[in-house]
């Protein structure tokens, strides 16, 4: 029952196109604001909340670069909600991870309408600015003119290129210089309706793109992951993966399911006195400090490893450039797996630590009575 | 960075204690005490004989003051033994106790498990460093105080319960015992004597049953379940579920009147089976309270299939009991026209019989017709009528069973009603569409004069119609109308030739026949169709002289809607059928019909009601020579109904339009029901509906609303199990006349049951719903207290303490075959000997063996008795624990067959160990020796009645061997008594969870303690009494209840009861509202501020169970006492050396 | 303890574990002293803070004892704890923490003797297993 | 009467080799009422393991040989006391201090010597094999299958081996024989307290299945698969035939065609019934042979009557009267049996020289389990 419809435009004009689209969806009222990636006045691309449609001209929704994971910013725009209606452009971790969050009672999706776009990947913040830079645009990077810049480790192996749980999705793989726009929900058809847009049936290919582009990124997700579990297979050589962590916890920042107002261990349960720092040193010989960098990022992952949709904002935002991303991802793989839940999957799939049964996972105790 | 905490001096106070040698032999005190003395913040470190002795605390009290301490840490025994000891010595000393005080335990975890001395100081030193890192991070806690409500709940009415409730009572407080059976008493009161002082136990049992009855502190919640526990000590909220007795305690003196004519009869559990009560009894005499209850399961499934949900169970056992009359007036509270059913009735109630699992249903429809026949309608006592005022006039129209259905539920209520009948005579389709070989003329004129003499004004020859509508009846003062006119007129064929003289269809034959009009079939008769109106037609064309009637079908015999006896009885009469064929044309010479173009069919694709479509054969088309085709294919409401009952909606098919529930069409004064609503249907479905208009009727002129609660349709199936042993018995067949014979006349084939013939297929029902609510116990009380319609209640207690009495269950020794129990009738189990020997009894009191033959009669004293000891007790294969009551209630058997039976009677007890243990026992035991009764050291392995040599002929043989001889014993006699074990409740476990107590390895309560605290339990306010704690014997129950009672009573009297604060607190700003921690509270404890987005700890609730810290990954839930901090202490301590 | 003792840091139910631990001291049963007790209200409260601490600071294994399912003094807090150590079991694997040294195992109040048999199992499995990766080289 | 003092020494002997459940016993006696010695003369095991408690004369007496390990005891004892050990053990004190019942001394001496207690040299242990063809255990095969020695010496037994074999073969069982360097499984020696000598056999067969690999033993006695399975050092997977024939049937491998009109009743070996928990098996090879009336014994299952057979039983001498075969094969009669059937050589032997015995060879007769499914497959 999908059905698509076909917004063209000329090389060059991608952003053009669909700034008139979403101009009309302001014009008509249908929306008192859309938030998307556009272009600052001063330089770089930023998730924008843009309720005057003259501002439209400046949008850049495919520009290959997420700043922040916009989950976190419709979480602050609908945690307490205006009330006024609103579309959000994201790309799949971004829903799913607005999809925890909403589990978590830290976002509604009542007055947000979500569209969601192809994602073919993103470059960290930095390499992005300097691909930009270069005159770099949105399109040489959709045509894989990467100017020698690569995509973000994450994204090379994450296995959801096409967004799930929207209303609308903006499609661009197996299409030419077109944007298919697929009406998914009666929230999206509800707004095809207001703008009067006929349908028509999809991109053909589209379906065969996509699962190629999965299958690839499976096979560079499983070498990936063998390989980080065969460097990582103790507490040392985890230590030597995290070497250079100075307890910034930006990641804990950058991290869209880290969802605690203050995290523990910022609390004064981790503000240690004297004593117990020279008993430690008394009891190791020598003491690295920062202490707890190792107990910081187990307990994160005992906290969010079941939450985590590999959207690698945890690599992008150390300074350090440790590799987190690898680490969180195949832990999570595991874990999710053992509860036989997948972050973001669906909405009504309650999450592992907030429910229970009495008769499961008998294999924990292997006691019978 | 926050500014660095002024450094609070801690002044830690280290004690190490000998307790005797119980520490010190493994732990080397004086070195930990060194050890402990190097620790940071440790100002005083000292090792001591006994700290929880007085000189112990106060040696702390006085280093508190001396060195200025402001934390104490104690490593001894368990914290569960002396952890409120120290606290409260902190206290006294001034601090707060639960900031100052930690307790490390060095006994139960060290010295007392671990043999190696280096080892058993090590950990200690270990366990004792966290312990005074830990103590450095814990705050000041307030314990909180709750009010206690003094109400007491009791679970169990035995001797243990009943003690419990007077001694609380008798202090002024409240009491509410509930009790699952009908009586309180207990197993005490099924007993007749009492070891060791011989008692009867009646005499000291039932004067605790009247003071607990009278005892106006106790109110008794017999035949009644605990359902749910909620809150904690002193607070608790019960739900407690009265099951329906369904007799008025407020009226019922306990007379007995009412258990005199229960014809129901079952084994009595409180008898344990050996005699039997009635649907309605008493457990025993001398019961409290003394109101008697109704033992009712769900209805018996043919109650529930009967769509005018007639007593069927009830006038079926009235009928094996002879009361005719009974029956009738039973029947006729649901239906008026109990002869007309018992004959034409499908019975979908025998469909449902469960008889049929042990030969074949009931033939519950012969029976009505049974009971119909032997009372004369003319006098019959009519049904009880209410008074209405004159004005409130309802008309019926249609006289056929819903219109007659209707006006006699209405006149019963008291409204004057008015039936128009078209035709001149009464009774629709009955009349003219059944023949008088199945419903003879004389029983239906007899049952309408019955209902003209309840009031109901017939009028017939005056149709509702066009000239005089429904409206003229509305305008002439009618205030509601039932239209009931019924779906006789017959489908057309649809076939040419349908014209032709001699085409005569099927209601039309039987409606002239029944008019007495003039009418004839000639010699060949086909009939077209398989329904029961196709086979009424071909019979009446019989016995009009027709020489060849066949019916022309166009399925098989297996989707002929007619039922089977129709069809059968048509077929013996001489009837051909022929199935798979269909009419093409008429054919007929000169207007008259000659013969008939017929067409071989098959069965294609299921058609929408499930049978399959008949598809014709092309080319199969054959013609027959016949005087008189009769199509009797279907019938459906006459359309001209539509037009002269405006504003009432129909549909294409002449059916009316009702509201399924109430009949009621789209004009509110307008109801309708019967064929016309649902097309041809069975009789008693259209008496049925005419009893729902009838229902609907009386609200709608009462004004009062039609669709609420209308009563559900009984079901479930809780039901009476089918009795094992059951004989099996054919069905009765009633007296038929010669199929040919009764082919020539239109005289009743069938002659009804003999009153013998009745009375026996009566007896075989099987009693389903035990309770048949036949309503002889309803007439013969004159006190009126018995309501049939009661329903279960739950009620709301409020009570601050709780005591589990709830008592034991004897061991059913079935399983261990050896013994023969329930394959030798003279085998009996302990509770079966008391029931033998109490008074009131099946024996009244006499000791008599069982007869072979007969479970529930009782010939001869026994010449020779032994008594078994430990059938399933002291046995790794059943119970390993000893029963302990079982050796002295065994001399307590033997002595008192020597008495009822006479001195000479031989008794042998086999036991392993005699246990006479309690005060008198041991006198008892020799007092018993003396009598003469022979004690065999030896366990019974087994109890045979096949003898190995002749005077073991007859005798039940016990075999042991008696170790005191070292010799093989076998011990012919005429009774064994079998002492089983004393078991837990089934449910124990269930009970359990209900009150958050647990069950030990076998299945009792586990108390607090085994030694020191028996009846108290480790959840607050919960105690325990008696043998539901473990087998105990009367004097240990009753002592048992007193201490419970005592435990109740401090708190009561206390009224008020610290809380221990360790519970959970959510810091504001930290907490993000998740709400996580809302769905993994077991105690709905949190709940979420929605103003500030925050979840926040109802404190009375919260009983600190940490389920909430443990998920809360920023820490803000934390229960008190148990932080992070103080966790990640103990464990640094702990690790310090690792 | 001597270098190559294990050490198991055991949190442990009070309704429950703890009181068998307790029934065992009183029925003098013996079993290795390398269990250090910390007295939790419930296995349901046990964060797995706690656990990965524990480790964290060299403990060899870490063993949580609980009601039997259906025995809580809490009704479900067992369950919780048994969700929480399914979850650090898959994560701990990752960095040579088996199920092997992580133990969750319900001991009800009665049971003395299956405690004793419990700790002295986990002892003997863990000096087989050997020393905990982190012995001598403690990270933090 | 002059008074004894206990003498604890010999407690403490039983005690170490293996009577320690003799301490918990409370002398109620059960185990002498369910004793079948009881059905024929005087026998108390009760008072044995008294005397042996305390020490105390009277558990040497002849009375210590009479037991035959039928387990009937230990099943229905309410303390879980193993009689079996205690009086094995006492059998081992007595066969220490050289005291053993004549009709023992033959047997043992042969097993010391040739490894079978059927005084009959090593070489002829595998002449049954010669027309029945089964393949010598090679390094892969799955099964060994080990001939008990009674089914190897004794004639009757030895065709009903052959016929065994021969459908174990027609069933396609993977299986090897190792031959004359298999030694006797040690069961009757150590029932009887010969306890070195069961050290010594059992070790020889221990080391001899170590060097071949064997895991899996398909034995042709319950007695050698007890032992297989509860005493051996080595651990096997040791089953009895007529499992392996139950799967063999439910695979289809073997198909039960011919009709066998006989009515046979089912003795169900103390070893295979009681101490191994295996009743269905055999009972449904017998039910899945057409035309065959099967009779249930009164006392069958774990209420099964002893041959009389085990713990050396078959060689003591005890006369027709007091024999258990005899009444077996009295009840088997009285039931209407024409066959009584059976899956262990001791019981074979027993009920046979009871029925010759009692002359009834014309009414019944005894034919092993594999006999009759031989009839109905063939």
């Amino acid at each position: 029952m999908a059905e698509f419809t076909k917004l063209c435009y000329q090389k060059g004009e991608l952003n053009q196109a669909l700034s008139e689209f979403f101009g009309a969806l302001i014009e008509q009222k249908v929306f008192d604001a859309v938030l998307l990636p556009a272009k600052q006045p001063t330089r770089g691309v930023m998730q924008t909340l843009i309720s005057r449609p003259d501002k439209l001209g400046a949008i850049d929704p495919w520009a290959p670069v997420v700043p922040q994971n916009a989950a976190k910013l419709v979480s602050a725009l609908t945690a307490s909600p205006s009330g006024r209606p609103a579309a959000a452009v994201l790309r799949s971790c971004e829903v799913r991870a607005l999809i925890e969050l909403t589990k978590l009672k830290q976002a509604t999706q009542d007055d947000v309408v979500l569209f969601g776009i192809d994602c073919p990947g993103r470059f960290e913040n930095h390499d992005f600015l300097a691909f930009s830079d270069q005159g770099g645009t949105s399109e040489d990077f959709l045509s894989g003119d990467f100017k020698g810049f690569e995509v973000a480790g994450a994204c090379k192996l994450c296995q959801h290129p096409v967004a799930g749980n929207v209303d609308v999705r903006l499609c661009m793989i197996g299409a030419e210089n077109a944007v298919y726009v697929e009406w998914l929900t009666e929230r999206g058809n509800a707004v095809r309706e207001k703008l009067g847009m006929q349908t028509e049936a999809g991109p053909k290919n589209r379906d065969s793109e996509v699962e190629a582009i999965k299958k690839q990124r499976t096979e560079e997700r499983d070498r990936r992951f063998a390989e980080f579990r065969e460097a990582t297979r103790d507490f040392q050589s985890l230590q030597a993966h995290l070497a250079g962590c100075v307890n910034c916890y930006n990641c804990r920042v950058a991290c869209p399911v880290c969802y605690c107002k203050e995290c523990v261990f910022v609390t004064d349960t981790f503000r240690h006195d004297g004593s117990q720092y020279m008993g430690w040193a008394d009891k190791r010989g020598a003491l690295k400090m920062p202490v707890d960098s190792l107990f910081y990022h187990l307990t994160r992952l005992a906290h969010i490893s079941t939450l985590c949709v590999g959207c690698g904002q945890c690599t992008s935002a150390c300074p350090n450039d440790i590799q987190l991303a690898p680490l969180f991802c195949a832990v999570a793989e595991k874990t999710q797996a053992r509860f036989d839940y997948r972050a973001g999957r669906s909405p009504d799939e309650a999450q592992p630590l907030a429910t229970f049964h009495d008769d499961e996972l008998v294999e924990v105790t292997g006691q019978v009575k | 960075m926050a500014a660095l905490p002024e450094t609070s001096q801690e002044r830690i106070g280290f004690y190490i204690c000998h307790c005797g040698i119980n520490i010190a032999y493994k732990v080397r005190c004086p070195e930990l005490a060194e050890y402990i003395k190097t620790l940071p913040n440790v100002v005083v470190s000292r090792d001591y004989l006994f700290m929880c002795s007085d000189p112990g605390q106060e040696l702390i009290e006085k280093d508190v003051k001396e060195y200025g301490l402001n934390r104490v840490v104690v490593a001894s025994c368990s914290p569960r033994m002396h952890e409120h000891t120290f606290r409260a010595a902190c206290a006294r000393a001034g601090l707060n106790p639960f900031r100052a005080f930690h307790h490390v335990c060095v006994r139960e975890h060290v010295s007392w498990v671990t043999l190696d001395e280096d080892q058993a100081t090590e950990k200690a030193k270990d366990l004792c460093r966290a312990g005074v890192l830990r103590v450095q991070h814990q705050d000041d806690l307030f314990p909180k105080t709750f009010p206690v409500n003094t109400n007491t709940l009791v679970v169990g009415g035995g001797i243990a319960g009943m003690q419990a409730s007077l001694d609380i009572a008798s202090a002024g407080y409240q009491v509410y015992l509930v009790e699952r059976q009908p009586t309180i008493g207990g197993h005490m009161l099924q007993y007749d004597k009492t070891f060791p002082t011989l008692d009867c136990a009646a005499c000291i049992g039932t004067p605790k049953m009247v003071s607990v009855g009278q005892h106006k502190k106790i109110e008794i919640l017999s035949y009644c379940e605990v359902e749910s526990v909620d809150g904690f000590v002193g607070n608790f909220q019960v739900k407690v579920r009265k099951r329906a007795r369904y007799v008025n305690p407020a009226k019922c003196t306990g007379c007995g009147e009412c258990t005199q004519n229960c014809p129901v009869e079952l084994p009595n559990e409180w008898d344990v089976g050996t005699k039997k009560r009635k649907a309605v009894y008493q457990s025993f005499p001398q019961a409290v309270p003394i109101t008697f209850v109704i033992d009712k399961r769900d209805r018996a499934p043919c109650v529930q299939t009967c769509p005018a949900g007639t007593a069927a169970q009830g006038y079926v056992t009235l009928i094996r009991e002879g009361k005719y009359e009974e029956a009738v007036r039973l029947i006729l509270e649901k239906l008026p026209l109990p002869g007309v059913l018992g004959r034409v009735c499908p019975a979908p109630c025998e469909t449902r019989c469960r008889r049929a699992e042990i030969d074949s249903p009931v033939s519950i429809r012969d029976l009505k017709r049974f009971a119909a026949d032997q009372i004369d309608l003319g006098t019959f006592a009519l049904p009880p009528v209410a008074k209405q005022p004159p004005e409130e006039r309802v008309a019926v129209v249609g006289s056929g069973p819903a219109g007659i259905s209707c006006a006699y539920f209405l006149v019963r209520q008291g409204y004057p009603v008015t039936v128009f009948e078209a035709l001149p005579v009464i009774g629709g389709l009955l009349r003219t569409g059944i023949p008088e070989f199945r419903l003879p003329r004389d029983v239906l004129d007899r049952e309408i004069e019955f209902l003209r003499r309840t009031g109901i004004e017939f009028k017939t020859g005056s149709p509702i119609g066009k000239d005089r509508t429904v409206d003229h009846l509305l305008s002439d003062g009618y205030r509601a109308v039932f239209l009931a006119t019924g779906a006789w007129e017959s489908m057309q064929l649809g076939v040419d030739g349908e014209d032709l003289d001699g085409v005569l269809p099927g209601l039309d034959l039987l409606r002239k026949k029944a008019l007495g009009e003039e009418v004839s079939v000639g010699d060949r008769v086909v009939v077209i169709g398989g329904g029961n109106a196709a086979m009424d037609a071909c019979r009446t064309a019989l016995r009009m002289g027709a020489s060849v009637v066949t019916v022309l079908y166009r399925r098989t015999r297996a989707e002929m809607p007619a039922s089977e006896e129709e069809i059968e009885a048509a077929l013996a009469e001489g009837v051909k059928i022929e199935y798979l064929a269909a009419p093409v044309r008429i054919l007929g010479n000169g207007g008259r019909v000659t013969g008939m173009e017929c067409i071989r069919m098959e069965l294609g694709e299921p058609d929408e009601s499930g049978r399959r479509r008949p598809v014709p054969q092309p080319g199969s088309e054959y013609t027959i020579e016949v005087d008189t085709v009769i199509p009797a294919i279907g019938q459906r409401p006459d359309l001209s109904r539509r037009d002269c009952t405006p504003g009432v909606g129909f549909d294409r098919r002449g059916r009316v339009e009702v509201d399924p529930v109430s009949m009621q069409t789209s004009r509110p004064e307008i109801f309708a029901g019967g064929d016309l609503y649902t097309g041809p249907a069975t009789v008693v479905e259209a008496v049925a509906a005419g009893h729902e208009a009838a229902i609907s009727i009386e609200r709608f002129l009462k004004g009062e609303e039609l669709q609420a609660n209308r009563g559900e349709k009984p079901a479930g199936e809780d039901w009476a199990p089918v009795p094992a042993g059951e004989q099996p018995r054919e069905r009765a067949q009633m007296p038929e006349m010669e199929p040919k014979e009764r082919a020539k006349t239109f005289a009743e084939g069938q002659q009804g049951l003999s009153e013998e013939q009745a009375r026996a297929e009566a007896a075989r029902c099987i009693a389903c719903g035990v309770c048949c609510e036949c309503k002889l116990c309803v007439s013969a009380c004159e006190a009126k207290a018995i309501e049939h319609d009661q329903q279960d209640e739950i009620v709301d207690l409020n009570v601050g303490s709780i005591v589990i009495a709830t008592g034991f269950d004897a061991m059913d020794p079935t399983p261990l075959d050896h013994y023969g129990y329930g394959r030798l009738p003279n085998v009996v189990t302990n509770l079966e000997f008391e029931r033998l020997s109490n008074s009131t009894g099946p024996t009244s009191g006499k000791i008599l063996m069982r007869d072979p033959q007969d479970h529930f009669k009782y010939t001869r004293p026994p010449a020779s008795v032994a008594i078994l000891h430990c059938i399933g007790s002291r046995d790794k294969n059943y119970h390993e624990y000893c029963s302990r009551t079982c050796c002295m209630y065994a001399l307590k058997f033997a002595h008192l067959i020597k008495d009822k039976c006479g001195h000479d009677t031989q008794i042998y007890n086999f036991y392993i160990d005699m246990r006479c243990f309690g005060k008198g026992y041991e006198e008892f035991y020799q007092r018993v020796q003396s009598e003469g009764v022979r004690m065999i050291r030896g366990k019974a392995v087994g109890v045979t009645d096949r003898a190995e040599s002749p005077d073991e002929e007859g005798y039940l043989v016990v075999q042991a061997e008696d170790s005191l001889t070292g010799q093989l014993l076998r011990v012919p006699v005429e009774m064994a008594i079998l002492c089983t074990a004393m078991e837990p409740r089934p449910d124990a476990v269930e009970v359990a969870r209900t009150f958050g107590i647990s069950t030990g390895r076998e299945g009792f309560f586990t108390e607090e303690h085994p030694k020191l605290e028996p009846v108290s339990t480790p959840t607050a306010g919960v105690f325990l009494a008696g043998a539901c704690q473990g087998p105990k014997d009367i004097p240990d129950a009753v002592a048992q209840a007193k201490a419970a009672s005592s435990e109740a009573q401090s708190l009561s009297t206390l009224g008020q009861v610290v809380v221990a604060p360790m519970i959970s607190g959510i810091d504001p700003d930290v907490c993000v509202g998740c709400q996580v921690c809302i769905d993994l509270c077991p105690y709905s404890a949190i709940e979420i501020d929605d103003f500030r987005g925050i979840s926040v700890v109802n404190e009375a609730l919260c009983k600190g169970c940490g389920s909430c810290a443990g998920y809360c990954p920023s820490g803000a839930a934390k229960i008190r006492h148990f932080t992070d901090k103080q966790i990640f202490a103990e464990i640094d301590g702990i690790m310090a050396s690792g | 303890m001597s270098a190559n003792e294990p050490t198991i840091v055991a949190f442990l139910c009070n309704w429950c574990t703890f009181t068998a631990a307790d029934l065992a001291g009183t029925s003098r049963l013996s079993y290795p002293s390398n269990v250090k007790i910390i007295r939790m209200m419930c296995s349901g409260m046990v964060d797995p803070k706690y656990v990965i601490k524990a480790f964290l600071e060299g403990a060899d294994g870490v063993l949580i004892g609980g009601c039997w399912p259906g025995d809580c003094h809490y009704i479900n807090g067992n369950y919780k704890a048994r969700r929480r150590v399914a979850l650090l079991t898959e994560i701990l694997k990752q960095f040579g923490i088996g199920e092997d040294r992580l133990w969750l195992r319900w001991v009800a109040a009665s049971e003395g003797n299956m405690f004793q048999e419990v700790i002295t199992d986990m002892t003997k499995q863990l000096k087989e297993l050997g020393p905990s990766p982190l012995k001598g080289r403690l990270v933090a | 009467m002059t008074a004894v003092a206990p003498m604890l020494e010999i407690t403490d002997a039983i005690l170490e080799i293996g009577g320690e459940t003799i301490q918990i016993c409370m002398q109620c006696g059960t185990c002498s009422g369910v004793c079948p010695w009881n059905l024929v003369r005087k026998f108390s095991p009760r008072l044995l393991i008294r005397q042996a408690s305390l020490g105390i004369e009277g558990y040497e007496s002849e009375a210590l040989w009479n037991c035959v390990t039928c387990r009937t005891c230990v099943e229905h004892c309410p303390r879980g006391v193993d009689i079996i050990d205690v009086i094995r053990s006492a059998r081992s004190l007595m066969q220490e201090s050289g005291t053993v019942p004549p009709p023992f001394r033959a047997p043992l001496g042969s097993l010391k010597s040739d490894g079978n207690p059927w005084q009959t040299p090593r070489e002829e242990r595998s002449a049954w094999n010669q027309d029945v063809g089964v393949p010598e255990l090679g390094p892969d095969t799955e099964h060994l299958f080990y001939a008990c020695c009674t089914h190897c010496y004794d004639g009757r037994n030895k065709k009903v081996l052959r016929t065994m074999a021969r459908l174990l073969l027609k069933g396609e069982v993977d299986m090897g024989i190792i031959g004359n360097e298999e030694s006797c499984c040690a069961d009757q020696a150590h029932k009887c307290g010969a306890y070195s000598l069961h050290l010594e056999l059992s070790g020889a067969n221990d080391q001899l299945f170590a060097d071949k690999g064997v895991k899996k033993i398909i034995a042709t006695s319950p007695h050698c698969m007890n032992m297989f399975n509860q005493e051996y050092e080595g651990n096997y997977e040791s089953v009895h035939y007529t499992q392996v024939f139950d799967r063999l049937i439910a695979d289809g491998k073997l198909k039960p065609k011919k009709e066998v009109a006989l009515k046979v009743a089912y003795h169900d070996p103390c070893y295979l019934g009681r101490h191994s928990g295996i009743y269905e098996e055999p009972r449904r090879v017998l039910w899945s042979i057409p035309g065959l009336e099967y009779i249930e014994l009164p006392r069958s299952r774990e209420n099964s009557l002893c041959c009389g057979g085990g713990g050396g039983g078959i060689w003591s001498e005890v006369p027709v009267a007091e024999r258990f075969g005899a009444l077996r094969v009295q009840e088997a009669l009285e039931a209407g049996a024409g066959v009584i059937a059976t899956a262990c050589p001791f019981c074979t032997i027993m009920i046979e020289d009871s029925l010759k015995a009692l002359g009834k060879e014309e009414e019944i007769r005894v034919l092993d389990v594999a006999e009759l499914l031989f009839q109905s497959v063939e």
